[in-house]
């Protein structure tokens, strides 16, 4: 690519905590880059390995998942059960050939913004670093592709 | 067209999408009519029929502009992107509901916090926003109508914690004729405040101003008072608590006691009282902590009661007059039903041993705080007269230390807010009963609210001294004739710029508050949440002070925070004014996120079974499936989430909605050219 | 039998050599194994860093070179001496941290055809290990004679409590690891309140009125306490406690009798080791009488003026604060 | 071609092992229904047949077609299409058709790794290191065999699918039960389910017809079931620490491998709606790991040797991914 890789990053944002980190942010002004897309859950606890899934395998070149504190769940220990999620989806990504570190978990409070800010940042330069996922199911091409190149030899 | 749930022709749901400019707050950064414009002629396949934009979505105009398509085009959902649900997701929700349309079926997006207020590229900004919008709109087509959820109140109210803060909230509750149950775990109400002499700033007597309140609550018909009782167990929820209460036993018949105090004048067992004379002053092994104690009944304790321990004495109950002495009493379970719960468990004080170098417990005339309350106190251990360890000789030098165990990364970070003013209270105390030469070593001097300076005032006007510094060390290690047979202080005077040695006979140390040693059962027993700490959390810090994150259960006083006697006694009536609103509404609405299990597809596995921390996940033995219970479910999602067979649904986070919104997200990936795989045959 | 590599340092073998001879004397009742490395030098005691710091460092270096060549397979280096402990922790772990120092001293212990692996070894203090690696459970199970009555004043002077990152004797600002061990033997400990002030280190040299009032501090407080003696680890602290005594009398005029002996010598005492075989009577202000207290005889000519006992008076007045069990 | 009016009646077998015709064959004399109801016009297995007589049907001449097996050359997705064209109902039959199966585990290996453990590996006597040509010269002209493709690929995601029958295999019963169904709606006496649908299987998973006790669940550790000294035949076997995919995998089986002792492993896929297989089995397990300390659970995770392995070996190619990075990117990336 001749300008820089701009990744596409799903985070997903506790109502209670980072997603208020995220508005904090915002009523700060506090700039951070644009190619992070959130999406708000009630509790880190609602993630589903599923929607990481589906975020990689529908184009996303990272995941970013938030939550409250170890202790600070808003659900006394919701955040728990993402981290420990976490850690064994990243053993079955690094199994699928999919870089671990393109998933990431960052605890940040609602008082947090400037936190979250520098995070979503670095983890931005990280997966930039990484290089593009561009997951073969997220390209439109795919099956056509296939279809084509078939014929192609079949010719 | 009627207003509501009509599908366009291809049973495509008919979706409004409105782009907020928010003055320039957002059209300043989001080409916002570029977002509009694209969301009608790109997401068309999706349903979306109209796309506005305008200055304020959520002006009046901006609503009716909403209402009005919602009306005339037959909407059946609306997208809104504009600033953080949090703000404004009611302010539309409302409006559609005012158009009939159902309001969980409009749905908020941030392009302000998110967007326009945080990145500064316009034409990526405008990008990200379609990203955000195009996810809304594929969220909201998920979205289902939802009802909220109407919970019914019981009028009675449990307050946990008989201190000053939880008798406000009790008389408010009962006197607006309510039933209310105060369990307090000591022998008496009254908390720390009964062991004061005197109050800050007003130096009102503590006894005068508290005593009314306790005979108060003893005597009010609507209260029903459990002291010696801890809360054992609490089940169910918002509306209707069952709470178990632990009635240790006091082995004296409150029908018969008549609190004469025969017994404890008479009980030949004298023993060092650690808890309301904080270890300075004694009791009886048959006691009330303080003559004024509501209920004035006494309580025998076991571990010193000669009869307990070695089978002979009896004194008690051969001179009881009514014969109230019941050795063979045993403890009692009590179950209360209850539809709020009011925690006002107070805090502990810091144990001054933690810091060796202050020598609390090695060198006899050094005392804490708590000591000298009772020391001032007139029916302490010295009838209020401020004297050193050996009880008779008077201090001609006293050195107050603030910020014992505050303000201290060795110990705790946080301000124990009452330390200053108390200590300030002590240095006119020790002047006006001893005319000794007081210093206070203070780091910084706290007298916020209302005529707390002023007594910092007067009180230096005394000529109280005042030395500005931690202090580093409390020694008997003399090294001048003038230090001899004294506490020397060694302290750096950060006024003065260098290190002092103040020789002192007796030495107080101001020490802090901590939360509860057993903090953390208790919010757990009561499942709400605490801070690493211990302080409980409240919903909100500065809009919901006095409500946790569990609906139906509040906090009042220091159990939130360290806290003074006018700021518990307002937390505990405002916690008291928000128990009595929900019982005159009688029901509360309840937001409808809730998990639900499709009992077909549960196969009882019980995965989820552990994974709420409200106990609302219930299991049924015999039909062998699992079933949430909607009250006490909070609506995390975390059972959802981990439910193998998929057979639990989440409402207003559902998989469809989530998932739907990552396919909308994720429709800008492709920026540049996507990398394709070689898919050449071997 | 654990096994640690050794630094006497320069003044076990001379001054201190009483701390060495019951150290001996004691290390197979705790079942330690020290292996003393060799050609060791001089630990830069406090001086040298004052005139040179990088110089001091590499001196240090060399220690630690040749106690990882040692390499007796443990990776802990013990010192008896605090200022020696000190300097070699120093070196340790700026060496680990500070990578721009770790070249420099590697170069320069290269030139010598020496070199260490920074972070390698692990520096304690003799105290240290006789606390939490043999543990107070044996060493009471060693004890044979207890000090009953001898009342000790514990004194750890400066340096090896400061820094002490993992608190390895308790509450920096209050260690008490020594008070254990001492009531372990069976002596009343006092709480001293100097127990880890200023011994004056090298001001006996520099300016003696400064070292005196110090001296005076510690011996003045350990007395009003009616400590039968001081018990120490650290061989500066002794010499200047033992040593100086008299001129800080003079220069006072005063009498303090204030014995200062060092706790591997209490321990031995304990042990049922005979005092001479513990360098005891080597002392400048005898131990005897002291000692006698306990029923301890220490062959002896002259015999100065004997202290003469107090009593301390009872407490009473308000009850004092009870304290915690003390843990462990 | 022959027409004696019955419906006719096809059977298919792409990349699979034929344990499903085999399962076909054990429903027993209900095979004779099956028979009596229906005329076999295409069944490699059971009878001769050309594909060029398939071609020649008219389209949607074939009542019902069950296809087994995954899409794993041109030939496969040759027959699906032409299949699919001459049915009125395809039904992905078994776990290979559904969901890739075994064979989609090579959704793993780049196509060189996949040949190389075919032709190069000790199991094989292949002394001239053979492969496979794509296309080869002969005298008559140029001949191409099918060519492999580098990802395996689940019926439905190269054709529309009718109905789905997990299982590796569907149990014999089930598939009775299915036949009888079909036989009964030919006849009108009952409704067919709604397109798409899952037949011969529960809406619930494996734990629902599981006779194990079992409790809330707590997991301080996972080991393989050799790891275990004894197995409480009572007991539920994730209680026991044992992986087990019984929570996440339909319901269909009757239990069978953990009322044997054996933990579940998966065959009968994920239950119904749930989206990746191997994620809910992921999000369940860990959600039960009895530990807030990450290293302790990252020590408790060593006990699961293969997450992919033990998630997804039997719906690889059906999960989101797919297939992992050197299958795409055929080992050149």
């Amino acid at each position: 690519m001749s300008e820089q890789f701009e990744p596409v990053i799903i985070g997903f944002t506790c109502n209670w905590c980072s997603y208020r980190a995220a508005d904090m942010a915002g009523t700060a002004r506090i700039k951070y880059p644009p190619n992070v897309r959130l999406i708000r859950l009630m509790c880190s606890g609602r993630l589903d390995p599923t929607f990481v899934l589906k975020a990689l395998s529908g184009g996303a070149d990272g995941v970013l998942i938030t939550g409250c504190h170890p202790g600070e769940c808003h659900y006394l220990e919701q955040n728990y059960k993402a981290l420990r999620r976490y850690l064994l989806l990243r053993r079955t990504l690094a199994q699928m050939g999919i870089e671990p570190e393109r998933v990431k978990l960052v605890w940040a409070s609602a008082a947090e913004g400037v936190r979250l800010a520098r995070e979503i940042g670095v983890f931005v330069d990280e997966v930039r670093d990484l290089g593009p996922l561009r997951w073969p199911t997220s390209l439109p091409a795919v099956h056509a592709e296939e279809a084509k190149m078939m014929e192609e030899v079949a010719a | 067209m009627s207003a509501n749930g009509n599908k366009n022709e291809e049973g495509k749901e008919r979706i409004g999408v409105y782009v907020c400019h928010c003055g320039s707050n957002i059209a300043g950064v989001v080409d916002v009519k570029d977002v509009a414009v694209w969301a009608k002629e790109e997401m068309g396949d999706e349903g979306v029929v109209v796309a506005r934009d305008y200055k304020f979505m959520c002006s009046s105009l901006g609503q009716e502009l909403i209402e009005n398509d919602i009306k005339e085009l037959g909407l059946t959902r609306v997208v809104v992107a504009a600033c953080s649900p949090h703000l404004h997701e009611q302010t539309f929700r409302t409006a559609a509901e005012r158009a009939g349309l159902n309001p969980y079926l409009s749905e908020l997006v941030s392009i302000r916090e998110q967007v326009s207020w945080v990145h500064t590229d316009k034409v990526k900004a405008t990008e990200k926003a379609k990203a955000v919008v195009a996810g809304g709109i594929e969220r909201v087509i998920q979205n289902e109508p939802l009802e909220p959820l109407r919970v019914p109140i019981h009028p009675a109210t449990l307050v946990v914690g008989g201190g000053i803060a939880g008798i406000q909230a009790a008389l408010e509750i009962a006197d607006a004729g309510h039933k209310v149950y105060l369990v307090e775990r000591e022998p008496s109400i009254g908390g720390h405040m009964a062991q004061f002499d005197k109050t800050f700033p007003t130096l009102d007597c503590a006894a005068c101003i508290l005593t009314p309140r306790m005979v108060s609550v003893g005597e009010h018909p609507n209260i029903e008072l459990l002291t010696w009782s801890e809360v054992e167990r609490v089940e169910g929820y918002v509306g209707n608590f069952s709470v178990t209460v632990r009635k240790r036993p006091r082995y004296v018949d409150t029908e018969l006691c008549t609190g004469c105090g025969i017994c404890w004048e008479k009980c030949p067992k004298k023993v060092i009282d650690e808890v309301f004379e904080v270890g300075i002053g004694y009791r009886t092994a048959v006691y009330t902590p303080f003559p004024q104690a509501v209920p004035k009944y006494p309580v025998i304790d076991t571990e010193t009661c000669i009869y307990f321990q070695n089978g002979k004495c009896k004194a008690c109950e051969k001179l009881c007059p009514t014969g109230a002495i019941k050795f063979d009493q045993e403890e009692e379970i009590v179950l209360l039903e209850v539809g709020n719960i009011i925690i006002a468990t107070g805090f502990d004080l810091f144990d001054a041993r933690r810091i060796p170098e202050y020598g609390y417990g090695r060198l006899a005339n050094v005392f804490t705080s708590a000591e000298f309350e009772r020391m001032c106190n007139a029916a302490g251990p010295t009838d209020g007269e401020v004297v050193m360890r050996d009880g008779v000789s008077k201090p001609a030098s006293v050195g107050i230390v603030h910020c014992v165990g505050s303000r201290d990364r060795n110990y705790n970070n946080y301000c124990s807010v009452i330390c200053c003013m108390s200590s300030l209270k002590f240095a006119h105390l020790v002047k006006e009963r001893t005319g000794a030469e007081v210093y206070n070593f203070y780091i910084d001097m706290r007298t916020a609210y209302k005529d707390y300076d002023e007594f910092y005032q007067r009180v230096m006007g005394e000529g109280v001294l005042f030395v500005r510094g931690r202090v580093a060390e409390i020694t008997d290690a003399t090294r001048s004739p003038g230090e001899e047979g004294k506490l020397v202080i060694q302290v750096e005077d950060t006024l003065a710029g260098r290190q002092r040695r103040i020789p002192v006979d007796m030495a107080i140390l101001a020490v802090g508050l901590e939360p509860r040693a057993d903090a953390k059962e208790v919010a757990k027993k009561f499942g709400i949440s605490c801070s690493a700490a211990g302080w409980i959390t409240e919903k909100h810090p500065k809009l919901d002070p006095v409500a946790t994150m569990t609906e139906g259960i509040f906090i009042a006083g220091a159990v939130q925070g360290p806290k003074d006697i006018p700021t518990s006694v307002a937390q505990g009536a405002a916690a008291a004014a928000r128990v009595l609103s929900r019982i005159s509404r009688g029901e509360i609405y309840l937001e409808p996120i809730r998990a639900t299990v499709n009992a077909e597809m549960c196969s009882g596995c019980r995965i989820c079974n552990n994974l709420c921390p409200f106990n609302a996940i219930i299991f049924h033995e015999d039909l062998m499936v699992s079933e949430i219970n909607h009250a006490l479910c909070q609506g995390c999602g975390t059972c959802v989430a981990a439910c193998p067979a998929g057979a639990i649904s989440g409402t207003g986070f559902s998989n469809e909605q989530v998932l739907s919104q990552i396919e909308g997200l994720l429709e800008f990936s492709f920026a540049e050219e996507p990398v394709l795989m070689e898919m050449t045959p071997a | 039998m654990n096994k640690y590599l050794f630094y006497p340092g320069c003044s076990m073998p001379r001054s201190a050599r009483p701390y060495y001879d019951s150290l001996m004397a004691i290390k197979d009742d705790i079942q330690i194994d020290l292996d003393e490395i060799d050609d060791w030098n001089c630990c830069g005691a406090t001086e040298y860093w004052s005139v040179h710091q990088l110089k001091a460092h590499a001196l240090v270096g060399r220690n630690l070179a040749l106690a990882q060549q040692k390499a007796n397979g443990s990776n802990t280096l013990v010192a008896g001496c605090s200022a020696c402990y000190l300097n070699l922790a120093k070196t340790a772990n700026y060496m680990r941290d500070d990578p721009q120092l770790n070249r420099q001293i590697t170069e320069a212990l290269a030139a010598g055809g020496l070199s260490y692996t920074a972070g390698s070894l692990e520096i304690r203090h003799l105290l240290d290990i006789i606390y939490n690696d043999v543990g107070l459970e044996t060493i009471r199970s060693r004890v044979v004679r207890p000090l009953t009555g001898l009342r000790v004043a514990p004194y750890y002077g400066c340096m090896i409590v400061r820094p002490d990152p993992d608190n390895r004797y308790g509450n920096p600002e209050y260690p008490t690891a020594l008070d254990k061990l001492m009531e372990v033997l069976g002596a009343t400990v006092i709480d001293f309140p100097q127990k880890t002030h200023c011994c004056s280190g090298h001001m006996t040299q520099i300016s003696p009125d400064v070292a005196y009032e110090l001296l005076h501090r510690l011996i003045s407080g350990a007395d009003r306490y009616e400590a039968d003696m001081m018990v120490t680890l650290c061989p500066m602290c002794q010499l200047n406690l033992d040593a100086y005594q008299g001129d800080m009398n003079t220069y006072y005029n005063t009498d303090y009798y204030m014995p200062v002996l060092y706790f591997t010598q209490l321990m031995g005492l304990a042990f049922g080791h005979d005092a001479k075989e513990l360098g005891i009577g080597r002392e400048f202000v005898d131990a005897r009488f002291a000692l006698a207290k306990i029923g301890v005889e220490v062959p002896a000519e002259d015999s100065p003026a004997q202290p003469k006992p107090r009593r301390r008076k009872k407490e009473q007045g308000l009850p004092m604060p009870r304290m915690g069990e003390e843990e462990q | 071609m022959s027409d004696n009016g019955k419906p006719k009646f096809a059977m298919y077998w792409a990349a699979s092992c034929g344990g499903c015709e085999i399962a076909v064959l054990n429903i027993n004399e209900k095979i004779l229904d099956v028979d009596a109801n229906f005329e076999v016009v295409f069944w490699p297995v059971a009878m001769d047949a050309k594909y060029k007589d398939v071609e020649a049907m008219p389209d949607k001449s074939i009542t019902l077609t069950l296809f087994n097996g995954g899409i794993r050359n041109e030939e496969n997705e040759h027959l699906a299409r032409l299949l699919r064209q001459k049915s009125q109902i395809l039904v992905a039959f078994g776990s290979c058709a559904t969901e890739g199966c075994i064979p989609g585990l090579a959704n793993l290996s780049s196509t060189e790794q996949i040949f190389a453990a075919a032709y190069d590996s000790v199991s094989t006597v292949n002394p001239d290191g053979v492969r496979p040509e794509y296309a080869y010269d002969i005298p008559e002209g140029e001949l191409y065999i099918p060519a492999f493709y580098p990802v395996l690929k689940t019926l439905d995601q190269v054709v529309d699918v009718d109905y789905y029958m997990p299982g590796c295999p569907p149990e014999s019963h089930q598939i009775a039960a299915v036949v009888d169904l079909v036989i009964k709606a030919l006849h009108g006496e009952a409704e067919l389910p709604p397109k798409g649908a899952t037949i011969g299987a529960g809406m619930s998973t494996v734990c629902d017809e599981c006779g194990r006790k079992r409790h809330v669940k707590k997991v301080k550790k996972f080991v393989r079931i050799h790891e275990v000294e004894e197995i409480d035949p009572e007991l539920c076997l994730l209680e026991q620490g044992i992986l087990c995919n019984g929570p996440a995998t339909r319901e269909g089986c009757g239990a069978l491998c953990p009322s044997a002792g054996a933990a579940c492993i998966g065959c009968y896929g994920p239950a119904q709606g749930a989206l990746d297989y191997g994620a809910r089995l992921m999000t369940a397990l860990a959600s039960v790991i009895d530990s807030n300390d990450p290293e302790e659970i990252d020590s408790i995770l060593d006990g699961i040797v293969d997450p992919v392995g033990s998630f997804y070996r039997f719906s690889l190619p059906h999960s989101l991914l797919r297939a992992a990075k050197p299958a795409w990117t055929n080992g050149s990336r």
